[in-house]
């Protein structure tokens, strides 16, 4: 039986050149390591959108990292202005893992 | 006029109607995205290329630089005029007023490529230089529209640091645009022989896909459009003829031939939907994405490719000619 | 401390095709913004499958929405008798955001 | 025959092969769904532009009615054949056998594609209108099927509403090649001049390209069909040959010249593996997927890709010889 | 009001190539549903890595399966010695299913 | 080598020059990763069928057997080179120097494509079998780095099984180039007619859009290479010249043509990016994927594709010289 440990999963919907500040304001939390996931399109309040690489200008990317509850508060805190002025999405859940050394 | 309005019967825009109608209809058509990007650069390489080549025949001249001013005084001067009448007449908030401005004072590349075809087609090839035109006309009327917009933020909130000035000036599209022509510049007729297959006989054809995506793109963004108010759709169409006819008449004055005023024309008549759209969510996050690109990509495209290419080419056809 | 309101995360799997179809499920029950991740395939009950674009004929999205307690069971209550026709996989996780407002 | 085998050796045939080598012996060799998309949506575009653009040099006449009526005939008839052969000799249940039969009554654009290829090459080119007889061969084999399989169904739960009969009618695949064949009719020869060289020479090869692809998706399609019985499988190998025959029979019936007449055949014998498929996913879901791709993608394709094609060709050449 | 059922999601970020061996050891817990959801790149303790496919060396995959807490845990312990050793990420969160028989 | 140098403004080369120079200033430029992989596929497809028509066309002769036992030699032997080089000089552990000498063992297929375009530019064509060395040069040396990474582990917890004796030996590029090679020997001159002008026409012109993405993704690796020293860099050169120059020695020991001494330097002298980086994840998950990415791709493909090629060239030339 292997010992798990409770992080936290932050994942955060991102405009694609925006991705950059985020790791940058994640890293800047002590937030070093994290993973991209695309995404196809979505609704929000501001309309809907769909990632045609022609114009670009709507790619979206999910980016996700594994980290303890402080950190996954101070990211939260750090980006709460971009949320509303960028059209971000940030979701925060309960994760089970092992080698919690590292998260 | 109606010589030009022949085109429309080419394949070239048989093939963007034809995109429009399928997703109109709401058909499954759809074009895989990494094709149509494939695509994108792949013209861009090629117009790069050959307007480089011709240049290096052709030789550096004055005109050059006449062009290459008079271009970068219409970006930098036509979104004040955008800007106003966006206010005004559009009603829009500073913010958005200053987003879609700079998207018409930039340029669409796709807009330059298909009517440069159209004008070779009937004889008036523009100079090649004009590529070089083209890419300088890209990104100042970027740091135009910020300018404008800042002054409805609280702050100067606007503005997107580094990464901004990096991502504008450095945007792919310039770069392969500039990238290719100084290419051409360097191999020259002799060299770009070898790769001309590619890049000359593939090229029309490779147009004809890539705007089926286009008028797929265009029309579904035109469907889902819901901040286009009547009045902003009027813009979208008035903006193309008003700059378009400055950008002949700019052409005119300082003294290109008809095919490089049309095509003076074309470009000023043309509303960015890559360079500037990308500059905006990073910068102004605040406007809003689906009214630019509706404004840009779902009516002025259209208008442009269809009856503003002629238009701007049988304009320039009473100015220059004799 | 930035305030974080729980609210559920519900996933489901869907044919590409139908997307459209969950869509006006989950607008049915008040739930308009939603955002839709790519997969690359995958096995089930049914077989495996995998996202060739040819045929076009399995391709499947994760449709993703975050929403409250009682929206996320009336989706789940609506769809049920999609899960088994359509083949469909739903899931329901509980996830922290902030701008609760917004979910 | 021997003639007609002589194709085996054609790299386009070739290229499956190696595709459906790799996959067997479990390469990772594989083709980016994109560019397979890619290829698809050209292979289409090319094929509808140049059957446009020789109905356009040829006229219209009669016998572009009749190989329509010909082709619907058979798109809407075949499909009872295969249901009651999957039923009884298949075993299938109703639902499952309706699926299957609605592809078997549709067409496959590839091997229509790979067909004009082969029939070409021996100096029997089909009509151009062979393109619209294709498109218009896609989908009424759904409606058949569908009504088949809802027999078996409790309630009326095998219609997918208004998205289906959109999804049908309006597929891309559908709409792709008649709006090309369309292009093709209003460009005519002229007009398509500056856009040959990417549809009509990089055609072949483009083709090589799909069908590497394809060989690739059929044989990893067939190592991990579970649901495929011998009875299915020989069935998926003797409904193109039953149906292919029918096909040459109707195109002699009704005045064909013999490369139309073989390619009737061929449309008559191949299997839908796009249209078809996604309609049944929406319409039928119930039906079992890995089925019905695995006898039109893994069996039947394959086959008629090699031996099919060359077998209708010489049926062709026997019943309409002089 | 419909029932659902309390199950773990397993999520394993793994190279694309090992994703077969990943398939094997879940099967051999018991787990034989899974779907796979592509990702585009990530930053981790090896440095940063992102899904080029030209050299196709780097690119990694999301193995997503639903299932009880048993199986989980049992595919945890399997996979612990790849953990470290091929660089995998391995989260377990809760979720709720209807259809509990399914998972 | 002044002639050999006048390569380095060919497009092609100036495409690859393009690409680094955007990603070094931080453009978001970037080529959809499909469409690069599709271009790597048509790339090694045409440069299979191109050598397997040219060795239909020569007949078989003793040569090829030469220069495909010189070719297994090198790569059977060249990773102990480099291996007693990357643990003393480079001070790399014996897992990271293995999967290292693994790469420099086996070959780059875009290095001999380049490689390939430029000595036929100079008339010097390599013969066609050399494609079927490239293949064959492509895996051995992945054996042979496993086994001296092996060394340096606990257990023998380097194999990878089955698994990786698939992958590796039917590793994607090394089908492709064999099977297309064969298709191209059963094909003809005749038979390859047809599919020539995409295969042979575009050819140079793709190699110039997939070299900009070469560009692109070798200057992101270097930029971000962290375990990149200063010794090892210099090894990235210097491992590519010294097994260049035995790759020219013992393509000239064996006696064959000026060109294709010339290739055997060339393939000798380039490091894997496809095969072997794939089969080390495998194999040696251990290894730094980031340190042998920097190495043969940030550094010595750069190398090979503006110096190295043009060295080899030279070198064959006064080795082989009347
Ligand atoms: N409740 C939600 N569930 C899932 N995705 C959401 C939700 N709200 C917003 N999004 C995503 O975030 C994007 C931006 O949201 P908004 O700023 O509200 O337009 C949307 O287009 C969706 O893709
Ligand atoms: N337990 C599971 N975990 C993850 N994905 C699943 C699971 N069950 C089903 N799926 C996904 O849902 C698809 C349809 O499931 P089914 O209807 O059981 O064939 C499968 O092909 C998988 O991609
Ligand atoms: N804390 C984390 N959050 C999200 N992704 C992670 C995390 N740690 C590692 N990863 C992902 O797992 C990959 C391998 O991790 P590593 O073995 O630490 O290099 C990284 O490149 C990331 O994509
Ligand atoms: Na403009
Ligand atoms: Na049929
Ligand atoms: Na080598």
């Amino acid at each position: 039986m292997i010992t798990t440990f409770r992080r936290q999963k932050i994942e955060i919907l991102v405009d694609a050149p925006l991705v950059r500040r985020v790791a940058a304001a994640a890293a800047g939390v002590g937030i070093v390591h994290y993973t991209l996931v695309p995404t196809l399109g979505g609704v929000g309040a501001r309309g809907a959108w769909s990632d045609d690489q022609v114009t670009g200008a709507e790619a979206k990317v999910l980016f996700v990292a594994v980290t303890g509850e402080e950190k996954a508060e101070a990211l939260a805190t750090a980006l709460a202005p971009l949320l509303d002025s960028h059209g971000l999405m940030l979701m925060i859940g309960p994760v089970e893992v092992v080698r919690g050394e590292k998260f | 006029m109606s010589g030009g309005l022949e085109a429309l019967f080419s394949p070239i825009i048989l093939f963007f109607v034809l995109g429009a109608a399928a997703a109109f209809a709401r058909s499954d058509l759809s074009v895989p995205e990494a094709v149509a990007k494939g695509l994108s650069l792949y013209l861009m390489a090629s117009i790069g290329l050959k307007g480089g080549v011709e240049v290096r025949q052709s030789g550096f001249s004055t005109e050059i630089f006449a062009a290459a001013g008079a271009g970068l005084a219409l970006s930098l001067l036509l979104p004040f005029l955008a800007f106003a009448a966006l206010r005004r007449f559009g009603r829009l908030g500073p913010i958005d007023a200053g987003a879609v401005a700079a998207h018409y004072g930039s340029v669409s590349v796709v807009t330059f490529v298909t009517g440069v075809e159209i004008l070779t087609g009937r004889g008036l090839p523009p100079a090649g230089y004009m590529v070089a035109v083209l890419a300088l006309m890209e990104t100042p009327a970027i740091i135009v529209g910020l300018l404008l917009a800042r002054r409805g933020l609280a702050g100067g909130a606007a503005t997107g640091g580094d990464g901004l000035w990096r991502e504008t000036l450095l945007n792919g599209s310039v770069v392969l645009l500039m990238g290719s022509f100084v290419i051409g510049l360097i191999a020259g007729k002799a060299g770009f022989a070898p790769i001309a297959p590619l890049f000359e006989s593939g090229f029309r054809g490779a147009l004809c896909l890539f705007l089926l995506d286009m008028g797929l793109i265009a029309a579904r963004r035109l469907r889902e459009a819901r901040a286009l108010t009547l009045r902003l759709a009027a813009l979208a169409v008035l903006l193309p003829v008003v700059n378009g006819t400055l950008g002949v008449l700019a052409g005119t004055l300082v003294g290109l031939d008809t095919g490089s005023v049309a095509a003076l024309g074309i470009l000023a008549g043309s509303a960015s939907y890559i360079a500037v759209p990308a500059a905006m969510r990073l910068a102004l996050p605040q406007a809003d994405a689906g009214l630019y690109l509706a404004m840009s990509l779902a009516v002025t495209f259209p208008f442009n490719i269809t009856l503003g290419i002629p238009f701007y080419t049988a304009l320039a056809g009473t100015m220059v000619a004799p």
